[in-house]
């Protein structure tokens, strides 16, 4: 990986031809050695011994704040598999790198996993600007991605499996549940002001007006990074809305809860589900600020099964004991071990073969419980609403069967 | 819908109070930028960082109280705040010793140095508290809201920013305009070769309006940690909005500060509560650029003859 | 004629410094880098039409753009449109409710392309835009903010809110926009797939050629009368004006010139990496464009061009090394840059290297008269001794 | 030559009922004043009498309260600085206002009255007549051996005269220089006296001055200003002998 071109050394041009010379000398000989055409036909990253993955994530820049439990995940999920023994006889050796939090580094670093390190599979991004942005990469050069975080849908690509839930998912159970438990009729949408929140509003509206027979009573888009919301409470307070369904994201997310919790909208007067807080999220806002609130997503880390039990006992074992797991965490953790699994029914590390092994994979050691990847790659997967509790953790309150991903919705598009 | 008028009116209260509210945050943010800026033509690009600086501290000061001395946490925010002048104040200090001061003759380039020391601020945050957001255990006397009347809250933690910013804003206008130290800042700004002169240590003078403006940032930033979030890039949230209160308002005075900051929050927060917030945001910063072009000087400056 | 080339050229050391600067690009480059690496220093490249433009309107004119990456932005997404047009033909969009509109607009409900979408069908009209519309909104900035004498700082301020707005702008309208994501999956140029590696080193000559024009451009309005009013004006802006100049109308012009360069950094910008997004348009990849015009020299149109490879590359580097300690490194360099290195590596090279050359042998530059370029910081108004810049303008 | 002879029916300069203010202050109050044709007037008074005001209302610099100048026929109080400068007006700065880091040269060309607008300039061309016309100049201010040096070396002396050499290739109707020879020593006082004698051929000369050597030595003229306000005008005799004059100058 040390590179040896400078881009400007101009007063050396004899020394970079060298270099470049015995670099791509070097790339022949990493390459050519041989691993069984039947495991590895495309050229891959594969040796005996060893196959190498890249992971692309944001260590820096302003997403690093949420990547970071999804790097630590994923590290945990394939430092546990080398230790069962690898996958097909071979130990997974990762390749990091910093997407920064910049949408073209992130497609320069796919770009370099792929083309250069020829890595079998890449466990990364979270945005869906990063997602975008890699995607024409991963299709062009038939690579293969893991995508974890829960997202607006919308889309369906050969060469990405999304260990998160796509909107209806997260969506439809929640809104459905506080209908029924709460008797809601009207509901106040509001978000960040970007595609995913957007989206998955258009959809909750949908289904308020048409399924739910409700009222939706107001809908409001704050810029990212907003911290100023006491215009929106008093908006909140002179609608009166039954539920307040709110997907407000990053720094905008606590200066949202403290505020409203100040201007006195609190669990005990008014019901608020969220789709955008994990415990990731409360550690930042602080429990005690949203205390009694609700979230609708499909794993928090109080899940009470022995599967969760093993993975929070192991991830604090390798994180410390003040780590926290979120959604995207979990769904991170899930990335490695999905695609050992599909390796290992495939036989080989061959794209094609993998995607086409993964249609149908069930995974019952996954700590949010059973799951299994539909056709259209996306994970079947159950919703759970959450209670936020004051020590920044969740109680579950509910659990739905599990529910058929379907990022084309018909009728709520 | 079911609106009683008394309703009505308790919202007109509430929205009326959070003008108010966000105005002081604006001003909060603004006003060690105005001692730096318009006292000494600095811009401050770390400004952001600095308040963040306070945001921490109280946070620090926060999870020690919480572990060492429980039964004090009530009282835990005044100790932070005092710390967060201290320490951002000499980082300040520091920083002008190590940057400013040698670009006094250079100001879009002290704009450009103060940058740099902004990323570099932020990615020590980084290795230092992590790339995570953290969150300071607020007193209860903090939280939750005042109800005069059965239909009216307000927030107890806008009243505290409200009284920080109060008490800040004429702990300045004393020393500014009250103090011999104020006095040798002013004499500095009007004619700095006349202030040495008579026998002013300017370079003294510069090294602490511009600690004291880096100390108020942190004040600041303990402040909005009752009202926002603490992580490592949460200072350059405010950093363009603070920017344009001052040049609003007119870089050399206080004044324009305040009633820049005033109009400001004035507009936004009407303009949010009828429209959506993303269009409410564009719609006050275009306002502000288009009267800044109208008025270059900003609303208030005083006419000179040159 | 002879004489316009004698602009072009500069003296004879620039000369040779273009030469250089032409052969490194044009042929080391493509000769040493793999299809990957110089894929990458195209990109880098379209960063270095933005510094190229900010040496120009900041180093000469004084006037600190910290928004042009509003600009940069603009002509990439001019560009974004037309590609992205061409990708959705009914055919490849048949799954979509309206086929045949951008896939972004039919998730936001749009069932029609919107009116200011229409034009970009055309490539001559694209190519005009990418121009055009960076150069309208210079304009009007300009006009606005120069003939209203705000100064230079508030200038700064204020471009920075404007590229605040339009983020804020862009990521709102996202059915018209594409949202926060931006405008990607873009696949060809009628009907050319700009995204194979034969085509990514088409673009890269495309970009280097016409930076190198840019670089020309630069250097005839440097060597021209306007040129050395620029400079006038940056130094002693009553004196020009009291000499009979309208003072505002050569700030605003410069300032066009250097939104034109960055337009078309961002067209190329986009041609290369596929996609554009409103992450370029914000404050921070704008400052990041003048910390590459410093580091190569804020004097110096050549110098812009290293300054942004080098802290490109140096990005590149640390992040794929020491990802920790990147901004560390980013913002040190800033930070030295400003107080140590004003003329940043074409300073450095004055300063140092040129001597170190000259004693090897290889060249001695022939002192010239009355040479017009002063390489010093924009403001200080107090005489200091002066070098010319590296390529030494006219 | 005779200075006082010559009396133009129509003067070139008319300044009626000019008022400035500062927040209150009236810096010029009311004041009237008109120049001839061909006439070098000096403007005198204490400090902050207002004198640089005056100039800086005529050239634009300063927009006036109140009142009217008017210029060959056209009024400039609504006129932008440039227009002004095209119309005729030439104004030199009490520092020496030159570009330090351009030979004298092209300090010089820089004023030549051409290539004014963005396109002409981009495009202005170093003719033969640019050439002779600098070079021209450079010998009426004494510069003609230092043509090719930067200006920035020159001495205090030099730089003033070649700021006004830079009006000079403006060739204005009405030249406004401000204390021309501050920080100049006596020989250097002479040659600036002889160098305004020549120039003011065909154009009124508008000059604030305090040395009255100097002033004596080349005023047609005297008008001395108090507090904004006209004091006094006429001869350099006349005006040194106002009772009032002399209060203003050495009373209180």
């Amino acid at each position: 990986m040390d590179l040896k071109q400078t881009g400007a050394s101009r007063l050396l041009p004899r020394r970079l031809a060298q270099g470049a010379a015995a670099l791509s000398m070097l790339a022949m000989s990493v390459f050519a050695s041989s691993a069984g055409a039947e495991v590895n036909s495309t050229g891959l990253a594969v040796t005996d011994t060893e196959v190498i993955v890249g992971q692309l994530h944001s260590a820096t820049g302003t997403m690093a704040i949420s990547e970071t439990g999804s790097i630590q995940a994923e590290r945990l999920a394939i430092e546990q598999i080398n230790a069962s023994g690898g996958i097909l006889g071979r130990q997974i050796k990762v390749i990091q790198e910093d997407g920064a939090s910049d949408w073209p580094t992130f497609a320069e670093k796919a770009r370099k996993l792929l083309e250069r390190d020829k890595v079998a599979a890449v466990f990364g991004c979270w945005t869906s600007a990063s997602r975008k942005a890699v995607l024409p990469i991963f299709e062009k050069e038939n690579g293969l991605l893991y995508y974890p975080t829960f997202y607006e849908g919308l889309e369906q690509s050969k060469n990405v499996i999304y260990t998160g839930q796509e909107a209806t998912q997260q969506i439809l159970a929640g809104l459905d549940w506080v209908a029924k438990e709460k008797g809601a009729k009207t509901f106040y949408l509001l978000g960040s002001d970007y595609i995913w929140p957007r989206t998955s509003m258009k959809i909750a509206r949908k289904h308020i007006e048409n399924v739910l027979g409700g009222q939706v009573v107001g809908e409001e888009y704050y810029p990212l990074g907003n911290t100023q919301f006491g215009s929106l409470t008093n908006k909140i307070k002179l609608k009166k809305p039954d539920v307040i369904f709110a997907a407000v994201v990053g720094g905008s997310n606590v200066a949202f809860y403290k505020q409203l919790k100040a201007a006195g909208i609190t669990s005990d007067k008014q019901t608020l589900l969220t789709l955008s807080v994990t415990e990731d999220e409360l550690l930042g806002i602080g429990g005690e600020n949203m205390a009694g609130f609700y979230a609708s997503m499909k794993y928090f880390q109080s899940l009470d099964n022995p599967n969760n039990s093993e993975f929070v006992k192991a991830f604090k074992a390798k994180y410390g004991n003040d780590a926290v797991i979120g959604d995207v965490t979990q769904a991170a953790y899930l990335g490695p071990w999905l695609w050992k699994a599909a390796v290992e029914k495939a036989g080989s590390f061959d794209v094609d073969k993998v995607v086409a092994a993964s249609a149908g994979l069930e995974l019952d050691t996954a700590p949010e419980g059973y799951v299994k990847v539909h056709e259209n790659q996306h994970l079947w997967s159950k919703t759970r609403i959450g209670q936020v509790q004051a020590n920044g953790q969740f109680a579950v309150v509910y659990e739905s069967d599990l529910i058929e991903p379907n990022p084309f919705p018909k009728g709520y598009q | 819908m079911d609106l009683s008028l008394s309703d009505f009116g308790a919202i007109a209260i509430m929205q009326g109070f959070n003008g108010l509210s966000v105005f002081c945050v604006l001003l909060l943010m603004a006003l060690g930028l105005a001692i730096i800026f318009g006292q000494m033509g600095v811009i401050n690009m770390a400004h952001g960082e600095f308040l963040t600086v306070g945001a921490y501290t109280t946070f620090l000061v926060s999870s020690l109280t919480l572990r060492f001395l429980p039964e004090l946490q009530p009282y835990y925010f005044f100790v932070a705040i005092v710390l967060s002048f201290l320490i951002a104040g000499a980082l300040g200090w520091l920083a002008e010793w190590a940057l400013i001061s040698k670009l006094y003759h250079r100001p879009l380039d002290t704009l450009l140095a103060t940058w740099g020391l902004s990323l570099v601020m932020q990615q020590a945050f980084r290795s230092i508290f992590g790339a995570r957001e953290v969150s300071a255990s607020m007193p209860d006397w903090l939280m939750g809201s005042w109800m005069p009347t059965d239909t009216i809250d307000i927030p107890l933690n806008g009243l505290f920013v409200m009284a920080v910013t109060l008490l800040l804003t004429v702990a300045i206008f004393v020393l500014l305009y009250r103090s011999r130290w104020g006095l040798q800042v002013r004499a500095t700004v009007q004619n700095r070769v006349m202030a040495r002169s008579v026998g002013i240590n300017t370079k003294k003078v510069d090294r602490m309006t511009f600690a004291l403006g880096c100390g108020v940032a942190g004040v600041a930033g303990a402040a909005f940690t009752t009202i926002g979030s603490t992580g490592p890039t949460s200072g350059s949230l405010y950093i363009v909005d603070t920017f344009l209160v001052v040049v609003f308002g007119g870089a050399a005075s206080l004044f324009g500060t305040i009633a820049s900051a005033f109009s400001i929050a004035q507009t936004q927060s009407m303009a949010e509560f009828f429209i959506s917030g993303s269009m409410a945001k564009v719609l006050t910063l275009s306002a502000v650029i288009l009267i800044l072009m109208l008025r270059p000087q900003g609303l208030f400056s005083l006419k000179v003859r040159k | 004629m002879k004489s316009f080339f004698d602009k072009l050229a500069g003296s004879k050391q620039g000369a040779i410094g273009f030469l250089i600067l032409a052969a490194l690009i044009l042929v080391v480059f493509p000769l040493t880098l793999d299809a990957f690496r110089l894929n990458m220093v195209g990109k880098y490249l379209t960063y270095a039409f933005v510094a190229v433009g900010l040496v120009l309107c900041w180093g000469y004119g004084g006037i600190l753009s910290l928004g042009q990456g509003i600009f940069f932005g603009l002509g990439g997404y001019c560009m974004a449109m037309f590609l992205k047009l061409e990708a959705s033909d009914p055919e490849s969009t048949r799954i979509q409710s309206t086929p045949g509109i951008p896939d972004f607009m039919d998730w936001n409900q749009l069932t029609e392309l919107p009116l200011f979408w229409e034009p970009f069908h055309s490539f001559g009209f694209t190519l005009l835009a990418v121009v055009a519309v960076p150069v309208l909104l210079a304009f009007i900035v300009g006009l606005a903010m120069f003939k209203r004498r705000v100064g230079d700082v508030y200038f700064s301020i204020v471009t920075q809110a404007i590229a605040a707005i339009l983020t804020i702008l862009i990521i709102g309208q996202q059915g018209l926009t594409g949202g926060v994501n931006g405008i990607t999956d873009l696949r060809t140029l009628m009907g050319w797939d700009i995204r194979s590696h034969e085509a990514k080193t088409v673009l890269y000559f495309v970009g280097a050629f016409l930076l190198l024009a840019c670089i020309l451009i630069g250097r005839f309005i440097l060597a021209s009368k306007l040129g050395r009013l620029l400079m006038a004006m940056r130094d002693k802006e009553e004196r020009v004006r009291f000499s009979g100049y309208d003072v505002a109308s050569f700030k605003i012009f410069v300032f066009c010139v250097a939104a034109a360069f960055s337009g078309i950094g961002g067209a190329l910008f986009t041609l290369q990496v596929g996609f554009m997004s409103p992450s370029f348009v914000g404050i921070v990849p704008s400052i990041e464009m003048v910390i590459f015009a410093a580091v190569g020299g804020r004097m110096s149109l050549l110098g812009a061009v290293y300054g942004a490879l080098l802290v490109n590359y140096g990005k590149t580097v640390f992040s794929e090394s020491f990802p920790e300690l990147w901004l560390y490194f980013m913002g040190g360099l800033f930070i030295a840059v400003v107080m140590y290195f004003p003329n940043g590596l074409a300073g450095l090279y004055q300063s140092h290297g040129r001597k170190w050359l000259a004693r090897l042998g290889r060249w001695r530059p022939k002192a010239r008269r009355a040479e017009p370029v002063a390489a010093r910081p924009a403001p200080s108004s107090t005489p200091e001794p002066t070098s010319p810049a590296l390529e030494t303008t006219p | 030559m005779s200075p006082t002879g010559f009396q133009s029916p129509k003067p070139v300069l008319a300044i009626e009922g000019l008022t400035v203010s500062f927040d209150g202050f009236k810096a010029v109050d009311n004041l009237n004043l008109y120049l001839d044709r061909n006439e070098v007037r000096v403007v005198i008074g204490p400090n902050g009498a207002g004198k640089t005001t005056v100039l800086d209302l005529i050239c634009g610099k300063t927009r006036a309260t109140a009142g009217s100048i008017e210029f060959d026929g056209r009024e400039l109080t609504k006129m932008k600085e440039f227009d002004i400068v095209r119309a005729g007006v030439g104004r030199k700065f009490q520092n020496p206002s030159i570009y330090e880091n351009l030979s004298v040269f092209e300090n010089l060309e820089m004023s030549y009255p051409a290539g004014r607008k963005v396109f002409g300039a981009l495009f202005f061309k170093r003719s033969a007549e640019v050439v002779a016309r600098v070079e021209e100049v450079a010998a009426e201010i004494g510069l003609a051996d230092q043509l090719h040096d930067e200006a920035g070396l020159l001495s205090h002396g030099q730089k003033q005269w070649l700021e006004i050499g830079m009006l000079l290739m403006q060739d204005p109707a009405l030249l406004m220089l401000d204390e021309p020879v501050a920080g100049m020593s006596v020989s250097e006082r002479l040659q600036t006296a002889e160098l305004l004698k020549r120039i003011s051929q065909g154009r009124s000369v508008l000059v604030i001055e305090h040395d009255m050597e100097f002033v004596k030595s080349i005023a047609h003229r005297v008008t001395v200003l108090h507090q904004g306000k006209l004091l006094a005008e006429g001869s350099m005799d006349a005006v040194q002998n106002n009772p009032k004059v002399i209060e203003v100058y050495l009373g209180h």
